[in-house]
């Protein structure tokens, strides 16, 4: 094998995606010392489908979307990395500035925006939030669409199309930093609970030792190396560490009462 | 009787014929087009466990009442969209025949060309903006683009239609509006039936993908269940799918060759 | 009495088989108002108005970079090759299976009836093919096929080709249908091949519509690309679809100019070719 | 109304010098001179290709002269405004060799068709949904024998039902001056006659009709013109129409 | 070849208590019995819509029959495989009333299109970029008085000269079975018998003629059938025609 395939969930726009991992996969390039080829995808499913046919051989997934493939695959893919951030992780309801709502008790009747169908951060765990706070996103919203990424769903809430939305923490914080215009028409009203998500996932059957190797590169970048720095800022990453499967068994059980896995 | 007595070999028609296959083969030059990735191993073994996962609908009562109000919202909306785009494309298209005034004509042309090369998916986004998020902002973008459709559908085929036809009517003093009722729709009313529920069946699909970004309907449940990797449940909506276009195709035919007891 | 003159003799037979039309129509309309929730008060309103016209302002003016003009310029010829390829697939199916189910070249209508339901039943076979090719939305075709063969300009080709060509196909046949039959007709009672009656009969009557349909779906393969854009496939619908998520008015302008220019050439294409063919 | 009428009244048919080229440079009419009175019941006759029906078509309006003058009432219908021309074509009937009727219109329709120039346009437009008028269009098809077939399609017409349809709704019109172009080439010898009569029937039409066959022509039509080559071969009473003529009319075609 | 168009060959025709019931009910053909030998020349008459273009849309196998049999030489043409009824159809050639033609098609193309079923394929598909054979239609096309027509688009042509077009495709076809329903209708006297003897000059061929023209039917046609509502009124030979059958014969078209 001489070429290591590596695509990511595309839970902001392919070219965003694609500027953000162009650094990274150079200096994998030089740590593995293997050619790295980014493919970017627009669809989630694409990205489970691919691991699991070996079309790709390393993933960034989402918490979700990890279980997905660990459940098409029957636990043949491996997570290996994540960011610190990923322990605690959260999502943010967002209403447009003017509007009177709240909490979210207030958006029950309005038209609600979830980033992708697949994401965690975007729907699965705020869907499971709503339904702890005893609103049933199926029934008790007015319309639900859905606007297929995090930076897409502000805007639909920032234009008006949407009366409420919820998008990952990160992202929104992205935002604020680089004062999007969009970010500026809408505001946040509720936060949910901390949960895992993203992690870097390889497929099960590549080379223990790749793996090995993948993983140290990963974890000898630092935050107060000036080299590295740029690189991990991009990613919105302070430090990369470990991961394993069973982190992600609460969202497993979070997706089956939501009801979107069987 | 003077004519051009004369045998042509119809140098145009291989001319033609070499620069349409030229142009054919310079596409899928461009876009490495190659046949035998399509057949390699892993793609067929993995098309085939891909489709195989289809093969078990969810046939579940909850689930087929979800897809039964899905679908019902996916006809009104294709269904308003369409009608609503055939009578306006109705009347536009007889603004473009050829004996209308230049001016009309050009601007006819101008809003039909421009109604259908803005796709339905922006026409939905801004319709959405318009009127809110859910189906009216479907049918709306399904009417304008389907209006700059079916107008140049319909205009080509008012242009194929015998004009003796009308001629013979216009010649004894009816006015060119009442002369198109009487002489050419009856001409062409068929194809016009034709296009039109072609057409909705088109719509039908396209509610589908509106479905994507939020208009509701089957799409909506399509793209969700798709996402979530739930074959089974995504093959029960192409089902619902497969079978309201059964049903459209079957009224296209039936509409076509009944007498349809129209003055038509 | 003016309207319906009552005198037996004079009814017109069929006034209630079409009044009988127009209740059925209205009693299957109204309630689809009702779940379409068609509100035309909605577009006249003021805060809708003023959303829309700050959405509309966004667009202007059309994003003119040269970097941006660039990429959009190598994704238009991705589009175009992409639509292109497709066409063609979508004909290699499209004429075989619509020459199979068009009616008006059909032999064993006017022919022997032995072999009549052999022909028959293929040709509902060849229906249910194109039932199946085309009742399938090009998008879900083209997950299918992303997923596997992976992403690229291939799914999309494919997509476009096989859902395209089941349109096609049903088009093609209707045309055919809808000209003078008889034409057709008397050269197959003189013994002519099917294909050949095509050739001498049909083809003359209906070539311009043919020929002008098959552009204009050509068109809709350079818009489908928008769909496609949604599964990756790449190209101008790939683009538009980031920037419409972006909310970038500028960007998305310019591409709608480009869909507007292809339209346009596309228009002309098929005027010229309807010129030459008459 | 009746005003409007009179303003389009067609008295008297003059062509001057008429020619007509068609778009392939075929001079289908040449240098014609010709004058058709009120009233007039003229038949014109001459071999296939002789220009008979190009010759209707000017005297209808439908082809413009390429030079020369047609004048009606003596005034050039081309020059006239274009509601004129329109009030002008009402009075004018054109019957076809084969009748342009839209296959799957019902006769009751195609016969209507005939006055749309005339009704106003509301009353036209509810014909579609159902005819204004069922007695006239009934009534004229008795008198071609055809009244059964009031309700039915025309494609489920035979040949010389069709070409009374066609008649029916110039009939239907009631126009001033009656154009008609072969109007029994698809009939039977018996109901030929019938027809010829009905056409002739109001004194008070100008008529011209283009007939193949000379006997019928020579019978029912006091004036002859005969066509060869988009020219002139003779313009008679038919009392003078002479064997002799008419071998010479027809002999081009046996040797050209 | 010449084996195959043996079999094929058409010798004498036989309809048995044939009844045409249309789709709409209507009984064009009613309960009729005919025999046509082989090279014997017919000649059929009736008032319009007496079933005349029917009855040859049977004979030439357009029409299937609602009931009773139709026999080509003592076999079931609607038992035939699809292959055997192709072929013996190349050896039927149908005149219509009003040709069929794509009017933008050339006249030449238009006549070599009486030989597909003969012609190999690629011959066929060839003559769409050259036609393969110019001095047939050109020859034919001359005894119809048309030969300058050859290279001209069917849409600049006269009635007369479109129905003579329609003509040289059967001539050119040259089948065993000539079928031609009012071949004359929009022809001048001289040019009818020009055709009419162009249509039965082969001494070889089996010849069944609609007509209008009592006279032209009973000059050039040894036997006549007389059709009345569907129904046989009289089947004699020329001579034995009287004024009063004629009469018979057409009067329901002024009862009826
Ligand atoms: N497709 C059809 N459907 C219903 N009735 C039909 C159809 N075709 C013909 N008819 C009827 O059948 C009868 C015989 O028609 P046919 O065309 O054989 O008459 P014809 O003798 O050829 O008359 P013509 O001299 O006018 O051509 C007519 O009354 C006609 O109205
Ligand atoms: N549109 C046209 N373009 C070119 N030539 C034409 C056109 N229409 C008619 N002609 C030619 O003009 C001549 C006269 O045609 P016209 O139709 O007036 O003849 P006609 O006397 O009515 O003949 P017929 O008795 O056959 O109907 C013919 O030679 C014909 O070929
Ligand atoms: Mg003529
Ligand atoms: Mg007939």
């Amino acid at each position: 094998q001489k070429v290591l395939k590596v695509s990511a969930i595309p839970d902001e726009s392919p070219t965003e995606l694609q500027r953000k991992f162009t650094p990274l996969g150079e200096y994998l390039e030089k740590e593995i010392g293997m050619k790295v080829e980014f493919t970017p995808v627009t669809d989630y499913a694409a990205v489970v489908e691919s691991l699991a046919t070996g079309k790709i051989d390393m993933a960034w997934l989402g918490g979700f979307t990890f279980v997905q493939a660990k459940i098409r695959t029957a636990s043949r893919v491996i997570p290996i990395i994540q960011r610190a951030e990923d322990e605690h992780f959260t999502s943010k309801f967002i209403v447009p500035q003017a509007s009177t709502a709240k909490s979210l008790e207030d958006l029950k009747g309005k038209t609600f925006v979830f980033g992708s169908p697949s994401s965690t951060s975007g729907h699965l765990m705020p869907r499971f939030y709503l339904m702890q706070a005893g609103i049933n996103a199926d029934d008790d919203f007015k319309t639900i669409a859905f606007s297929g990424a995090h930076d897409a769903t502000v805007a639909f809430v920032a234009s008006g199309r949407a009366e409420a939305g919820v998008l990952n923490a990160s992202v929104w914080d992205k935002l604020v930093e680089t004062a999007n215009p969009n970010a500026a028409k809408v505001k946040v009203i509720s936060t949910t609970p901390p949960y895992f998500d993203y992690n870097w996932t390889v497929r099960g059957d590549l080379d223990p030792a790749l793996v090995k190797k993948i993983t140290t590169a990963f974890l000898k970048l630092d935050s107060k190396n000036p080299a590295d720095k740029g690189l991990m800022d991009l990613q919105r990453a302070s430090k990369f560490i470990t991961t394993k499967a069973s982190n992600y068994d609460s969202i497993e059980r979070a997706a089956k009462s939501a009801g979107l896995v069987k | 009787m003077n004519r051009s007595p004369q045998p042509q070999f119809c140098f145009k028609c291989v001319a033609i014929f070499l620069v349409i296959i030229l142009f054919f083969g310079l596409s899928f030059w461009w876009i490495e087009f190659n046949l035998r990735t399509l057949f390699t191993e892993s793609a067929v073994s993995s098309a085939v466990t891909f489709i195989q996962r289809f093969f078990t609908p969810d046939l579940s009562y909850k689930f087929i009442l979800k897809i039964y109000d899905g679908a019902i919202q996916t006809i009104a909306v294709s269904l308003l969209g369409t009608l609503l785009a055939a009578i306006i494309a109705f009347f536009l298209a007889l603004g473009v025949k050829p004996a209308s005034p230049l001016f009309i004509r050009g601007v006819i042309r101008f809003l039909l060309n421009f109604l259908r090369s803005v796709p339905e998916l922006v026409w939905a986004s801004l319709m959405v903006l318009a009127v809110g998020l859910g189906p009216f902002a479907g049918v709306l973008a399904i009417a304008l683009h389907t209006t700059g459709v079916l107008g140049r559908l319909f205009a080509e085929t008012l242009e194929n239609a015998s004009p003796e036809v009308t001629n013979a009517l216009l010649r004894n003093g009816t006015s060119s509006f009442l002369a198109y009722l009487f002489g050419t729709l009856p001409q062409v009313s068929s194809q016009f039936i034709s296009y039109i529920l072609y057409r909705w069946e088109m719509n039908i699909r396209m509610a589908t993908i509106l479905g994507f970004v939020g208009a509701g309907g089957l799409g909506q449940i399509l793209y969700y269940e798709l996402s979530l990797l739930h074959e089974s449940r995504a093959s029960t909506v192409i089902i619902a799918m497969l079978i309201l276009v059964v049903a459209v195709d079957l009224l296209s035919s039936r509409l076509r060759k009944s007498n349809m007891p129209a003055n038509c | 009495m003016f309207f319906f003159p009552t005198q037996a003799k004079f009814k017109d037979p069929d006034a209630l088989h079409r009044l009988s039309y127009l209740v059925v129509a209205v009693i299957i309309l109204w309630p689809m108002l009702k779940v379409a929730q068609v509100n035309p008060a909605l577009l006249f309103d003021a805060n809708n108005l003023k959303v829309m016209g700050d959405f509309l302002k966004q667009f202007f003016p059309p994003k003119f970079e040269h970097d941006f003009l660039a990429i959009v310029f190598r994704a238009t010829l991705d589009t175009l090759a992409m639509a292109s390829a497709g066409i063609f697939i979508s004909l290699a199916i499209a004429i075989p299976l619509g020459l199979v189910i068009s009616q008006s070249m059909s032999i064993s209508r006017i022919g022997p009836g032995k072999g009549y339901r052999i022909s028959q039943s293929l040709r509902y076979f060849a229906r249910l093919v194109i039932l199946f090719l085309r009742g399938i939305p090009e998008i879900v075709w083209a997950l299918l096929f992303v997923r596997i063969w992976g992403l690229g300009p291939m799914a999309g080709v494919l997509a476009i080709g096989i859902s395209y060509g089941g349109m096609l196909a049903k088009v093609y046949s209707e045309i055919l249908e809808s000209s003078n039959t008889k034409v057709p007709k008397a050269l197959l009672l003189s013994g002519s091949s099917r294909q050949l009656a095509f050739l001498y009969g049909s083809l003359p009557l209906a070539s311009q519509e043919l020929a002008s349909y098959t552009v204009y779906r050509w068109e809709c393969a350079v818009r489908a690309s928008v769909v496609m854009g949604f599964v990756g496939a790449g190209g101008l619908g790939q683009l538009m679809d980031q920037s419409m998520k972006m909310l970038n008015g500028g960007e998305v302008s310019t591409i709608l100019l480009v869909f507007l220019l292809l339209v346009l050439m596309a228009d002309w294409i098929s005027l010229v070719i309807r010129k030459q063919l008459s | 109304m009746s005003n409007r009428l009179q303003s389009s009244s067609v008295t008297h048919l003059d062509l001057k010098k008429v020619t007509l080229i068609q778009q392939n440079g075929h001079p289908s009419i040449n240098q014609l001179d010709l004058r058709v009175n009120h009233f007039e019941r003229v038949a014109i006759i001459g071999s296939s290709g002789s220009g008979k029906t190009t010759l209707l078509s000017i005297l209808g309006t439908a082809l413009k002269p390429s030079s020369g003058e047609y004048l009606v009432n003596t005034k050039n219908p081309w020059s006239l405004s274009r509601e004129k021309l329109r009030q002008l074509r009402t009075q004018i009937g054109f019957i076809y060799q084969a009748p342009p009727l839209p296959l799957k219109q019902r006769v009751i329709t195609s016969v209507l068709a005939g006055k749309l120039g005339k009704w106003p346009i509301w009353k036209s437009m509810l014909s579609l949904l159902y005819p204004m008028d069922i007695a006239g269009p009934q009534n004229i098809l008795e008198k071609l024998k055809l009244s059964e077939a009031l309700f039915v399609r025309c494609d489920t017409l035979s040949g010389g039902e069709l070409q009374r349809v066609g008649i029916a709704r110039v009939l239907y019109q009631d126009p001033e001056l009656i154009l008609a172009d072969e109007p029994i080439s698809a009939l039977d010898p018996v109901l030929s006659e019938l027809i010829i009569e009905q056409i002739l029937h109001h004194q008070q039409k100008t008529i011209v009709v283009s007939l193949h066959d000379v006997e019928v022509a020579l019978k029912w039509f006091p004036r002859i013109i005969g066509l060869k080559e988009g020219q002139l071969q003779f313009d008679l009473p038919a009392e003078e129409v002479t064997e002799e003529m008419l071998a010479a009319l027809y002999s081009s075609a046996t040797v050209a």
